[in-house]
């Protein structure tokens, strides 16, 4: 019977023999710490894929690839900045390679994807960069293996929101990219703006990934006295480069990715004095930050940026939790505990988590100055910190109960009282 | 060649003024033609003088431009080609348009379910249709074909192809046929071959046909138009039009 | 091969992935739904390219409103989520072939290059309604789907998932098998082969295409409905260009006109794409590298793998003639 | 809404449209000529874009960067075509880039595979990867390529294959950071009129597309060359009839095609930016440029890109919600009504 198989079937039966052999590859590892990271390692995200795997690498290689006593097995899976291929690799990394933990996650909408993968699989998922607000808000209870080492959009925005009213600034304008992540920004910028006595009087959404912001520059109001942006990826370098050209000298308040290191090499000098909050800044002077910055810099040839710091410092992270588990790993809910319990020195500052597992840490007001820093002998633009404002948590002042019984910030709320 | 024109009371196909030009080229002008059952008719004529742009005129894949198209007594001038065909109208092309990639067979199943309604049922295999398979075994079998039912299209022969081209007008039971150079790119033995086929034709079909190889012409048909820049110049019998000065002059002036 | 040791060795082979597939790692489950949600779309597309000889670029945008209604119907209305999932598959059948009834009105009328085009322009105005109809589509963030219908049979299992998923595959091999033997589906190769001989003959040749395109909107719609409970998340990146392209590559590189073509070719794209990513970092060199070879050498597809090895040994033992048949073929005045 | 309201979003349209004009120009004439539909259209841009920074980087010339970006992208565009869309010559050459490419992969594929057998070592890596290509030649040599010249499916998937290539090429050899093209300071500063700032740059770029625009009218109108190109645009047959050497027009306008694309990446390049993903975002707006404006007409380009973008620019700042569906609705109007675009011809 085999001899005479029909031949149009070889391609098929190939297939399952293939799925068959896959099935029989995906056996035990041995006993170690096994870790999967999601990052794009491909398309168009590759660049900051690589950040964020490198800082996490590099603090693996500072410690001889080993987290609290016990061998890391550090297995990359590439979601090609796609959410739902993160949904895939995870399951991969879950099923075929059975990691301990999975982390990782560029995008606020990858964070939502891979959180309910964690509770469906009762694995834990640590958020090093997705930063959607809710996951450690108003939807927390749905993801008991969840936890956040990072940062939520407008943790560092509602602050920014403060030191803009403290300016003196009486109107602004927001210009934001079209999703999630610009909605919670400006979200935070706006309640406590307007709660300290400002006005928003104006939000222009353009897609993100506009480049051409010929369309929307006319329509910023002349009156307001500053604008608030918050842009992403190549929509930072064109925004205040098109902002100045069209003559608008506005002073600009921004959310942190729109001058973070990622985007600050490349951009032009028209940016220098612009303003910006993030949790973190590769200019801040402290011997611990310095030391990374340097050992980063030395290593792969750039400036860390967050997407860097935050992976570093979720390995430090591990690794204290690991080292209070006693070197084995004990099991999602009790890890949880542990980090739960830890406070860090990191590069960014001190860190701890608050009781819905997202961190309390420092956020910096950052200017853009050009100067010469750690004895680097160029001179380059840099995020200098002009006030930091200490251990804020997600909830800002508002405390805990009465912040969560707000919506989460979203297009429409804060709504817009004053926009006309 | 004995049996004149059996003259039945309507025309199948009339055309009246018949016009078409092509932004400033007029590629028709003014043809009336009248098509009895039964006639055997040619439309001759050089190069380039809008012999197949009539027929696709007849058969609706160009608009008319002016001019009336009659089939059967019935007006069609602005009717698709689909309907037109359902009347009772086939047609061949000049360059041989079968199916290449299916077979002989398939080729002449299509052509028959062309005006059958189960041409839209989806949910039974065709080869559930015992009549249609019956109709295409006739046919081929009438043709000559039966043996080549399995073979592809594009492997049979030219002078094979031209035929099948015909079986497949066949295949509609159509009252007229048109047939444009048949004969086209056969060797001299294939045209007699194929005049032969033609003149074998259920005496009761009217067929139009255009065509070079004036063998053919004369063996075919008993009435000739001679068509010259679009416009039809002379029509008679075959000795007529052989022995007409015009044609002559046309011929051998253009060619 | 006779027909009927085709349809025999295909449910044999179907036999085996359903018994040899279950049994695997969850991964490859996982892999091969995913696979399997994109085969159906892919024999949709196989219906157009394969059997009627149209190239249709927005392919995309039936599968992306199957899944957008699926999603939005799920996550806002809790509708879909236990029996009345099955009326979610209609609904989902119903609004891609609505789609392509509105979108045929467009299209059917170009050929050729423009009908790749125009399909195009069409595809790309549901990415933009996707992208930017926030209030409807959650905009760039797309919606999250994060339960799975449960009537009895819970399919957040993968595995009994898979069971559900390789129904519809298998329903739809075979539904669409049948059309395609039908008088209707042979009427679209006599379509796809020679569109005026068939007016000739007597068929509405728009007619039996805008049919047809309306039959892929559905299975496209169908496809959609369950990439929704699949994927989990719907986002414009689910009706981008190159989901159309890609699934055009597949009914290519399986071969086009043999339907189990669309579903090996989809089969191969997903194991390069989410399988080899897992494996290399230069896995979009080797999808690329495959498109490339299967289009230039075979052109028939994996199907048309053996014709074409009998092919190259006829040419090589006789005098290797420039191919140049096939050439005159193509250039035949339709 | 005031008149200067209206006047800088005219004009910024008009600038935006300057640069869909540059890609969209080439795109429209490699159609024309060649019925292709060029999906690697996207990753010429992009691939000048890049060139010209790693020029700049050397040299530090940004006028420099222009020429030298578009010459070595039209060189891509030669390759391409005389290798792999056109069947016939340069079959050793063909089989061996893809011999090449394959024997690379099995190289990477066997280093994956068994690291401790050729682990690290570039000569045993070189080694693998010879072996492989030569077999990969060797056997390619024995199986003949179907021809793809009539099959327009066939073309588009190729240049789709290509433009993943090109991007993932991209990726590996310059990074993925977002880069910025910087212009000389002069075209960094803007010209006030009434109140009204003008950036420089966005004059440039009308300025050059007009002078592009100009050259190839010239040269369509004025040459040899282009009177055979206009000749095939209407009728590829008739052109081989008399006699033009179709084949050399294929290989021109292919290179013209890369050529203007590369400039649009250069130029675009200080204004959208270069980074990951341009390619396939600036694709579909060329492709509503030559559609609108109808394949192979230089004209209708011209009107397309002016088209295109005043739609873009008005629809993004009237009409946010549907600023897509408001640029590709339009695209389809028109092909429904007439499918060679406004100004095509059949």
């Amino acid at each position: 019977m085999t001899s005479r198989l029909p031949r149009k079937l070889n391609p098929l039966l190939l297939g399952s023999a293939l799925a068959l052999g896959l099935s029989l590859a995906s056996n035990a590892q041995a006993e170690e710490l096994r870790i999967g990271f999601i990052a794009p390692v491909t398309g168009i995200f590759a660049q900051i894929g690589k950040d964020m795997t490198d800082g996490f690498q590099l603090y693996l290689d500072q410690h001889g690839g080993k987290l609290g006593g016990a061998d890391v097995k550090f297995i990359v899976e590439d979601d090609q900045g796609k959410p739902d291929t993160g949904v895939i690799k995870a399951k991969k990394l879950i099923l075929q390679d059975k990691v301990n933990m999975f982390i990782g996650g560029l995008l606020a909408s990858t964070g939502y994807a891979l959180a309910p993968v964690s509770t469906a699989e009762k694995t834990l998922y640590i958020s090093s960069i997705s930063s959607a607000d809710d996951l450690t808000q108003r939807q927390l209870d749905k993801y008991p293996y969840f936890a956040r080492t990072s940062w939520t959009s407008s943790q560092p925005e509602q602050p920014l929101g403060q030191w803009a009213c403290d300016q003196g600034y009486k109107k602004v304008v927001t210009i934001a990219a079209d999703y999630a992540f610009g909605y919670e920004s400006v979200g935070g910028f706006q309640k406590v703006f307007e709660d300290c006595g400002g006005k928003v009087i104006q939000k222009i959404w353009p897609p993100l990934g506009t480049k051409d912001f010929g369309p929307y520059i006319p329509n910023i109001k002349a009156d307001a006295d500053a604008i608030f942006s918050l842009m992403v990826g190549p929509m930072a370098l064109q925004f205040p480069k098109q902002l100045r050209a069209a003559g608008i000298k506005k002073p600009i308040t921004a959310g942190g990715t729109s001058y973070d290191e990622f985007v600050l090499p490349f951009m032009g000098d028209e940016v220098i004095g612009d303003v910006s909050a993030l949790h973190y800044s590769a200019a801040i002077e402290t011997p611990a930050n310095e030391a990374f910055v340097k050992a980063y810099r030395t290593k792969y040839g750039k400036v860390p940026s967050y997407y860097s710091e935050n992976n570093y410092t979720t390995a430090m992270w591990l690794d204290e939790a690991m080292k209070q588990a006693g070197g084995k790993y004990p099991g999602p809910e009790k890890f949880i505990k542990i980090m739960e319990g830890i406070k860090l020195d990191a590069p960014r500052g001190p860190v701890r988590m608050d009781d819905m597992r997202n961190p309390i840490e420092n956020v910096y007001i950052k200017k853009v100055e050009k100067k010469k820093m750690f004895g680097y002998d160029k001179a380059e633009l840099w995020n200098t910190v002009i006030k930091t404002y200490p251990a804020v948590s997600q909830f800002w002042t508002y405390g805990k109960e009465k912040f969560l019984k707000q919506p989460v910030y979203s297009r429409d709320f804060p709504a817009c009282k004053y926009c006309e | 060649m004995t049996s004149a024109s059996a003259i039945g009371d309507a025309p199948v196909l009339e055309l009246k003024g018949l016009c078409k030009s092509f932004g400033g080229l007029q590629a028709t002008r003014n043809v009336t033609l009248r098509v009895m059952p039964g006639d055997r008719q040619a439309i001759i004529g050089p190069n380039g003088a809008g012999k197949t742009t009539l027929f696709n005129l007849i058969t609706g894949i160009f608009p008319v431009t002016s001019g009336q198209v009659l089939l059967f007594g019935q007006d069609v001038t602005s009717w698709p080609s689909h309907q037109r065909t359902a009347l009772g109208m086939a047609r061949t092309f000049q360059v041989t348009s079968l199916f290449p990639k299916l077979t002989v067979l398939d080729n002449v199943l299509l052509a028959i379910k062309g005006l059958r309604r189960s041409k839209f049922v989806m949910w039974r295999f065709l080869s559930s249709y015992k009549d249609v398979y019956d109709k295409a075994y006739q046919l081929l079998e009438n043709a000559g074909f039966l043996d080549r039912k399995d073979a592809e299209v594009r492997n049979l022969s030219h002078g094979e192809q031209r035929q099948l081209e015909i079986v497949l007008g066949l295949a509609s039971d159509p009252k007229i046929l048109l047939l444009d150079e048949p004969a086209a790119g056969l060797s001299s033995g294939e045209s007699t071959e194929m005049a032969e086929f033609l003149m074998k034709l259920d005496p009761g079909l009217a067929i139009l046909l255009i065509e070079h190889d004036m063998d053919v012409v004369f063996d075919v048909a008993s009435q000739i138009s001679v068509l010259h820049f679009g416009e039809i110049l002379e029509t008679g019998t075959s000795q007529q039009i052989h022995s007409s000065a015009k044609v002559q002059e046309i011929y051998l002036g253009t060619d | 091969m006779t027909q009927t040791m085709k349809i025999v060795s295909v449910a044999a082979v179907l036999v085996v992935l359903a018994v040899i597939v279950p049994h695997s790692s969850s991964f490859v489950v996982l892999l091969t739904t995913r696979a399997m949600c994109f085969a159906i779309l892919a024999m949709s597309v196989d219906l157009l390219l394969g059997f009627t000889g149209l190239s249709s670029m927005g392919q995309a945008a039936y599968f992306g409103v199957g899944a957008y209604l699926t999603a939005i119907l799920a996550a806002k209305f809790h509708f879909g989520l236990g029996w009345d999932f099955w009326l979610v598959v209609l609904m989902g059948m119903a609004i891609g072939a609505a789609l392509a009834a509105l979108f045929g009105l467009f299209a059917i009328r170009a050929s050729g290059v423009y009908f790749l085009m125009i399909t195009l322009a069409l595809g790309q105005c549901v990415w933009g309604l996707a992208y930017r109809w926030n209030s409807l589509t959650g905009g760039d963030n797309g919606i999250n789907v994060t339960n799975r219908p449960n009537f009895g049979l819970d399919l957040t299992n993968e595995r009994t998932f898979f069971f559900l998923v390789f129904a519809f595959f298998a329903a739809s091999l075979i539904l669409l098998y049948i059309l395609v033997r039908s008088p209707f589906g042979r009427s679209l190769e006599g379509i796809r082969e020679r569109e005026l001989r068939m007016q000739i003959l007597g068929y509405n040749t728009w007619l039996h295409k805008y049919i047809a395109f309306i039959i892929a909107g559905a299975f496209g719609g169908l496809a959609g409905v369950l990439w929704a409970h699949t994927n989990g998340l719907i986002s414009p990146e689910t009706v981008v260009l190159t989901t159309s392209v890609d699934s055009l590559l597949m009914v290519v590189l399986g071969g086009a006109g043999t339907l189990v073509g669309a579903a090996i070719g989809s089969g191969i794209v997903f194991a390069l794409r989410e399988y080899l990513s897992t494996l290399v970092p230069w896995w979009q060199y080797a999808l690329g590298g495959v498109y490339v070879l299967t289009i230039l050498y075979l052109p028939t597809g994996l199907m048309g793998f053996p014709a074409r090895l009998r092919q190259i040994r006829g040419a090589s033992t006789k005098n290797p003639s420039k191919s140049g048949d096939a050439k005159k073929l193509a250039s035949a005045p339709s | 809404m005031n008149t200067q309201f209206w006047v800088i979003q005219a004009f910024n349209g008009v600038s935006y449209g300057a640069l869909l004009f540059l890609v969209g120009s080439g795109l429209s004439l490699i159609f024309g000529v060649m019925r292709i539909v060029n999906l690697s259209h996207g990753a010429y841009f992009l691939w000048g874009g890049y060139i010209a920074l790693s020029v700049i980087a050397a040299t530090g010339s940004w006028a420099l960067s222009i020429p030298v970006a578009a010459l070595a992208v039209a060189l891509i565009g030669i390759a391409m075509e005389r290798l792999f869309l056109r069947s016939e010559g340069f079959e050793y050459l063909r089989n061996g880039v893809i011999g090449l490419g394959l024997g690379v992969m099995v190289a990477l594929a066997v280093t994956a595979a068994w690291p401790h057998f050729i682990g690290g070592g570039w000569a045993q890596f070189g080694a693998v990867t010879v072996v492989a290509a030569i077999a990969a030649y060797f056997a390619l040599s024995r199986i003949s390529l179907v021809p793809i010249d009539n099959d327009v499916l066939r073309q588009v998937l190729l240049t789709v294959g290509f433009a993943f290539l090109f991007q993932q090429g991209a990726l590996d050899i310059w990074g993925g950071n977002n880069m910025d093209i910087t212009p000389p300071a002069v075209l960094s500063r803007s010209v006030v009129i009434g109140g009204i700032y003008f950036p420089a740059y966005r004059i440039f770029m009308i300025a050059l597309a007009v002078a592009i625009g100009a050259v190839l009218w010239l040269v369509m109108e004025r040459t040899r060359m282009g009177a055979a190109v206009r000749a095939t645009v209407d009728d590829a047959q008739m052109a081989r009839g008399v006699g033009i050497d179709t084949n050399r027009v294929s290989m021109f306008v292919f290179a013209l095609g890369a050529f203007l694309a590369a400039i649009g990446g250069v130029t675009g390049g200080a204004f959208l930016g270069i980074y990951p993903g341009l390619d396939f975002e600036m694709l579909p707006l060329a492709f509503a440029v030559v559609i609108i404006g109808g394949m192979g007409s230089l004209g209708g380009a011209a009107i397309g890109a002016l088209a295109v973008g005043l739609a873009d620019n008005f629809g993004k700042a009237l009409f946010p919600e549907v600023s897509y569906f408001t640029l590709y609705a339009p695209m389809v109007l028109i092909l429904a009504i007439k499918p060679t675009g406004l100004f095509g011809r059949e």
